[in-house]
């Protein structure tokens, strides 16, 4: 485990010392910033979805309160997001606290569709709030010009020290998780809960620890998010695809479970986007997201375990009908 | 009173229409285990079908349906045999985000050949409803909904009437011994979601009597599609057929109660309570 | 891990590359042309394209020097990163876009923190009124155009000798149509008309029966629609079913786009609605667009088209291209040419918050294949006609 | 001979679990395999039918190589399974599942079928509308072996048929088999009851940790030192 911090904490280092080097207006910088939110987010997403094996669909929900929350303190009391942020991640885990109770039991694909119907109720939820939300026409964060205080800069190179801490920080989390001995029984629950319970393991008690864990560190990253962009509005920050199945996919790509695997798939996820939207965008429309759902489907059928495996997959026929739940 | 009445009836028909279109989703999953979310693809698909069936052919959108469902099976079938099949054993992560992929594929590869032009017909039935008493029936929901059933019907007799249907069903229920009595899994897995595509690209020929296609168009269907068929029951095709009569008629009826832009709201909470408490679904094994 | 390491290097030596070019001179636009509104954002980048054209060929300004540099935004998440990459990949000196008020407000966070000025046609109140200097909206906000649609029809009816005293707001509960039924919502208070029906609907609603059962149960003089083009059709097609005879004022968007007639027919004729700009102004510029793209130009078209031509002014009058120079340019110029002259006010200019000092909310109504615009008397082509649907 | 299996290994993933097998079935046999839970009965039973996923070695069925035939093939030359565990589709009625059992000569002259089916099970019968999964243990198990009986086997494969009956259903499941045999088809039967399954079979072979062990006829297993100490507790 110990080794784990040191290389995390020299990948944070690493990008904090490339974001010097570059231009900090330019877009290259925008895009490290990218890659660390997305490895963050897939990171805090592996909490739950790798280490108990429960494929959220949801986590835009957590995402988009931690966006809103330190976003509308900032709009109406003028709080720093330093404060907002951890108030965020605290509603969030309770948010989460609370959708976990009742899908909790649920496996698989009954799971999947919970928390995906979950993100939908917070979407439409902050839609129809307006008064605080603002609705549907967004929230945009007060321009403060450079202000550490306030937690915003003119330039996206400001924010690499910051996204690099965060993705530290719940990479960290994840690496003392899953090498302790909450990681060890979550891998127990997700290999076989019903043994877990025999052996002692409070199995609710876990899981619910697993979720709201990540709940609260994908809330931070929403309202990272939020100072780094200005502008959040529903759709954006409770997107089903843009935050919920993107999370889950940088985990996937990259390998789930594995402490590198986020890592591995926010280099490619983003790296490849960018490349695409760049490169072909104003050749023909949809031919970037055409190309990445193509790229999607080539990794699945090539490596179902993702780009850094570990799984073993027994494939026996009578005991795995690909339906178990 | 009247109110209420006029309310179950729009809901009744528009969701016969929901039921077709979810029905397919209901069957892919009950047969091959699989999460498919890019099944409101071809609901697009299918209305270019009957679009073009339309444009070109003069076809009635209900015409064009039965073309569009022939189309949604062949590309259903072949997909399932070239990429959804090489992930049958793989990890559920594996299979939603294979169709994920397809999704984008399906959705943008759509906006390439098809540009992005919204594409509606227009039909008599359209601008007329018939009375009856103190109430309306939209003719082109009326004609939707009886689409709706027919093809519910076919599909019935299908797998309850025929060798194919008890071996999709066979199958669904138990792959491995189905397949000890001479029932070839794998080409069921392909008729199965080919069979699962063609009945929603139906329900989009159906859709387009009264609303445009363009590329995106599934994705005002596809939450819609899930709750339909998480009410009637993860893979009964039964559930999924009654599960969207009666989505139809709280959306309809709902509203009479609460602002129209928290319909979904309330779907989503009955949703989850019904994944938590009733996970085999609302209408639950009878309908199966 | 190779390939990896090569498009990581190549994205980020992407961004260490000063992309200025010496005699080229990069406008960025900024539309959606893929997903839901990829028809809105593709008429808007044809009428900037001809827009371009038309200037080329006239002018032997700057124009032959400006490249448009479009990029396909979807979303607002998309649009900081899209924006970042035109400013310092591209080097582009302004940016025109977007459709979509929510990518104009995600985008203009971006220009306002690098310098580099932004025009837009967004309706949303707030894109001018963050205090920001870099962004310049040519039309009216969305609240006044709400406004409009509610007094321009009320005048009309009443000048018919119609009374009003009861209306329906019927809007889908996106960021323009919340914002404009709340400008029709607050004109309908000061004139003390009665708001019967007041609905918000979920983008992509599939059955618009229970607004209509509601309508029918109120019956209002009046039913005001703010929607896009698949609710539109469904709301008028609905009423129509039922015989329902309010006249229907739609608000912009789906009411005046071509693909409103293929899904209605006969039934557009006589429909009202609201519109920043229309065509009819400009005849010789439509007939441009008709002939390479086979419809009317939609308003959108006109007011892309306006607004780059009011840029590359800038330019040409900043004699600069440095962006914060071309920025007080555009503040400065009233450019009435070209495409601007099809414009409401036949001019754009801007005041300090960078919105429009002359642009104003006019009424057009379908006659046949066409829409005319019929209101305020001013600028009116033909008459209007209230005519209450048979 | 009817079915003839030469050096077969097979197992798992990467997991070998029966390892160089040699077997025979004589046309109209009722051979038994004899072994412990995990002596690999269930996969040798599983490389026959067609289930298990890797595999090696020769299986010849009526002198014909089917080695590489799947599953749903070799219900064709001849073999049906009563699976392990009934397996029978619980949400289809009696009488469905007893359709599917003929589903490869998906002929409609199965009444005839059908009422052998009902003869030797009157209970089923009465049932035969009845969802298969409302059924009891040894009513299901009856439907699984009619449905085999269905395919008009000329090999028929049962695993553990006995496993989870009472007393009374154990017997009515042997004297089955024993009218099954006299009808001159022939059964392969794994069981763990290695008494009973001695009364039934004429032969016999011992599975002991994936490998043949012993083999010869009912009379002499039962008097084989070994099995009497291992199985039959004597």
């Amino acid at each position: 485990m110990k080794r784990s911090l040191l290389i995390l904490a020299v990948i944070a280092i690493a990008a904090i010392l490339l974001g010097l080097a570059l231009d900090p207006r330019s877009y290259g910088v925008r895009v490290l910033c990218l890659i660390l939110m997305a490895a963050a987010l897939g990171q805090a997403w592996n909490i739950v979805g790798g280490l108990a094996n429960q494929i959220s669909l949801g986590h835009a929900a957590f995402f988009g309160i931690g966006a809103y929350t330190s976003t509308v303190l900032q709009v109406q009391f003028e709080l720093t997001p330093w404060i907002g942020m951890p108030i965020g991640a605290v509603l969030a885990a309770v948010a989460a606290g609370a959708i976990a109770l009742p899908t909790m039991r649920l496996k698989g694909p009954y799971f999947a569709l919970a928390t995906l119907a979950f993100g939908e109720i917070c979407r439409i939820g902050a839609q129809a709030m307006s008064g605080v939300t603002g609705g549907p026409q967004g929230l945009s964060v007060p321009f403060y010009g450079d202000s550490l205080a306030m937690m915003q800069f003119r330039q996206p190179g400001a924010y690499v020290p910051l996204f690099a801490a965060l993705f530290f920080l719940v990479s960290a989390v994840f690496a003392v998780m899953s090498h302790g001995r909450l990681g060890y029984m979550l891998r127990a629950v997700r290999e076989n809960e019903e043994a877990a319970e025999v052996t002692g393991i409070d199995t609710v008690r876990i899981k619910l620890t697993g979720a709201i864990i990540s709940a609260a560190c994908t809330a931070l990253v929403g309202g990272l998010f939020a100072q780094f962009t200005f502008f959040i509005d529903p759709d954006t920050v409770f997107s089903t695809t843009e935050i919920s199945i993107r999370a889950a996919l940088i985990a996937i790509v990259g390998g789930v479970g594995l402490l590198w695997g986020p890592i591995v798939g926010a280099l490619f996820v983003v790296l490849v986007e960018e490349f695409l939207n760049s490169t072909l965008s104003d050749a023909l429309p949809g031919i970037s997201p055409f190309l990445f759902g193509v790229a999607l489907v080539v990794i699945v059928i090539a490596r179902p375990e993702g780009l850094v495996s570990f799984r073993h997959l027994v494939t026996d026929r009578f005991g795995k009908k690909g339906k178990e739940a | 009173m009247t109110p209420l009445v006029q309310a179950i009836l729009d809901g009744l028909l528009v969701g016969g229409v929901y039921g077709v279109v979810a029905v397919g989703l209901s069957l892919v999953f009950g047969v091959l285990g699989i999460v498919n979310f890019a099944q409101a693809e071809f609901l697009m698909l299918g209305m270019y079908v009957a679009w073009f069936a339309w444009s070109f052919l003069g076809l009635d959108p209900m015409l064009g349906a039965v073309l569009a469902l022939a189309a949604g099976f062949m590309l259903g079938y072949v997909i399932q045999r070239l990429l959804v099949q090489r992930v049958m054993s793989s990890d559920h992560v594996a299979q939603i985000f294979l169709t994920v992929g397809l999704l984008a594929v399906m959705e943008n590869g759509a906006l390439m050949i098809f540009g992005p032009d919204f594409r509606s017909v227009q039909t008599d039935a359209q601008m007329i409803s018939y009375r009856l008493g103190p109430f309306f029936i939209s003719a082109v929901y009326l004609k939707a909904f009886v689409a709706a059933v027919a093809i519910s019907v076919a599909l019935w007799a299908l797998l309850n009437r025929t060798w194919l249907g008890r071996a999709i069903r066979a199958t669904a229920q138990d792959a491995p011994a189905a397949q000890l009595f001479g029932i070839n899994t794998r080409w069921i897995y392909g008729i199965a979601f080919g069979l699962g595509a063609a009945l929603t690209a139906f329900g989009g020929g159906i859709v387009l009597s009264f609303a445009p296609a363009y590329p995106t168009i599934g994705a005002n269907y596809v939450v819609l599609m899930f709750t339909v068929v998480v009410l009637g029951g993860l893979g009964s095709v039964m559930g999924a057929l009654l599960g969207g009569l009666l989505v139809g008629i709280v959306q309809s009826a709902s509203t009479l109660v609460l602002p129209i832009q928290l319909q979904n709201l309330a779907l989503f909470v009955i949703f989850i309570a019904v994944l938590a408490l009733r996970p085999e679904g609302l209408l639950g094994k009878a309908a199966k | 891990m190779t390939t990896k390491a090569i498009l990581l290097g190549s994205a980020l030596a992407l961004g260490a590359l000063p992309a200025m070019a010496q005699d080229t001179i990069k406008i960025g636009a900024i539309f959606p042309l893929s997903g839901p509104n990829a028809q809105f954002g593709n008429s808007s980048v044809n009428g900037m394209r001809l827009a371009l054209e038309r200037m080329q060929e006239e002018t032997d300004g700057i124009a032959d020097r400006v490249e448009l540099v479009v990029t396909d935004v979807p979303a607002p998440g998309d649009a900081p990163a899209a924006t970042q990459r035109l400013i310092n990949n591209d080097g582009v000196v302004g940016l025109i876009g977007s459709f979509s008020s929510s990518i104009t407000l995600a985008a203009s966070e971006i220009t306002e923190r690098a310098q580099v000025p932004m025009i837009s046609h967004s309706f949303a109140d707030q894109i001018t009124e963050r205090g920001y200097e870099y962004i310049f909206q040519i039309s009216s906000k969305g609240s006044a155009i709400g406004a409009a649609q509610l007094n321009h029809a009320v005048e009309i009816a009443e000048a018919e000798g119609v009374d009003v005293s009861s209306i329906a707001i019927l809007y889908e509960d996106t960021s323009y149509g919340t914002a404009q039924a709340a400008g029709i919502r607050d004109a309908a208070a000061e004139a003390g008309i009665e708001v019967a029906v007041d609905q918000g609907y979920p983008l992509g609603i599939s059955d618009v029966s229970p607004l209509i059962n509601s309508v029918r149960r109120a019956e209002p003089d009046i039913v005001f629609p703010v929607s896009y083009l698949n609710d539109s059709l469904l709301i008028v097609r609905t009423m129509r079913q039922q015989g329902l005879s309010t006249p229907v004022v739609g608000g912009a968007a789906g009411y005046i786009i071509p693909a409103f007639k293929d899904g209605l027919g006969e039934f557009t004729e006589n429909v009202f609605s609201v519109a920043p700009a229309n065509y009819d102004y400009v005849p010789e510029i439509n007939a441009d667009y008709e002939e390479a793209h086979g419809t009317f130009m939609p308003h959108e078209a006109l007011m892309y088209g306006a607004a780059l031509q009011h840029m590359i002014t800038a330019i040409e009058e900043a004699d600069s291209t440095d962006p914060v120079e071309i920025r007080d340019a555009i503040s400065a110029l009233e450019y009435c040419d070209g495409f601007a002259s099809g414009l409401p006010g036949e001019c754009i200019a801007f005041d300090e918050t960078g919105a429009t000092t002359t642009g104003f909310p006019i009424f057009v109504q379908w006659r046949g294949d066409d829409i005319v615009t019929v209101y305020p008397p001013e600028s009116a082509r033909e008459e209007p006609i209230w005519a209450t649907a048979d | 001979m009817m079915i003839e299996l030469e050096n077969v290994t097979g197992g798992y993933g990467h997991r070998t679990i029966i390892e160089g097998i040699d077997l025979l079935v004589a046309e109209g046999e009722t051979v038994a395999i004899l072994g412990v839970n995990t002596a690999g009965k269930t996969t040798l039973i599983r490389a026959i039918s067609g289930a298990l996923p890797h595999q090696k070695g020769h299986i010849r069925f009526e002198g014909r190589d089917i080695s590489d035939d799947p599953p749903h093939a070799r219900v064709s030359s001849g073999l049906a399974c009563v699976p392990e565990g009934r397996h029978i589709f619980p949400q289809m009625s009696v009488v469905e599942n007893l359709m599917v059992g003929a589903y490869h000569r998906r002929s409609s002259a199965l009444d005839e079928d059908l009422e052998a089916a009902f003869t030797l099970f009157p209970r089923l019968k009465e049932r035969r509308r009845q969802m298969a999964g409302t059924l009891s243990g040894g009513e299901q198990q009856m439907v699984s072996f009619c449905r085999a009986m269905m395919a008009r086997p000329k090999l028929l494969l049962m695993d553990e048929p006995s496993h989870g009956l009472a007393p009374m259903m154990v017997e009515e499941v042997h004297s089955a088999i024993n009218d099954v045999n006299s009808r001159g088809i022939a059964v392969l039967l794994v069981e763990q009851n290695v008494s009973s399954a001695l009364r039934v079979a004429s032969r016999g072979y011992v599975l002991d940790h994936g490998r043949i062990t012993l083999e010869g006829t009912a009379g002499e297993l039962a008097d084989d030192p070994f099995v009497k100490k291992t199985y039959l507790g004597i």
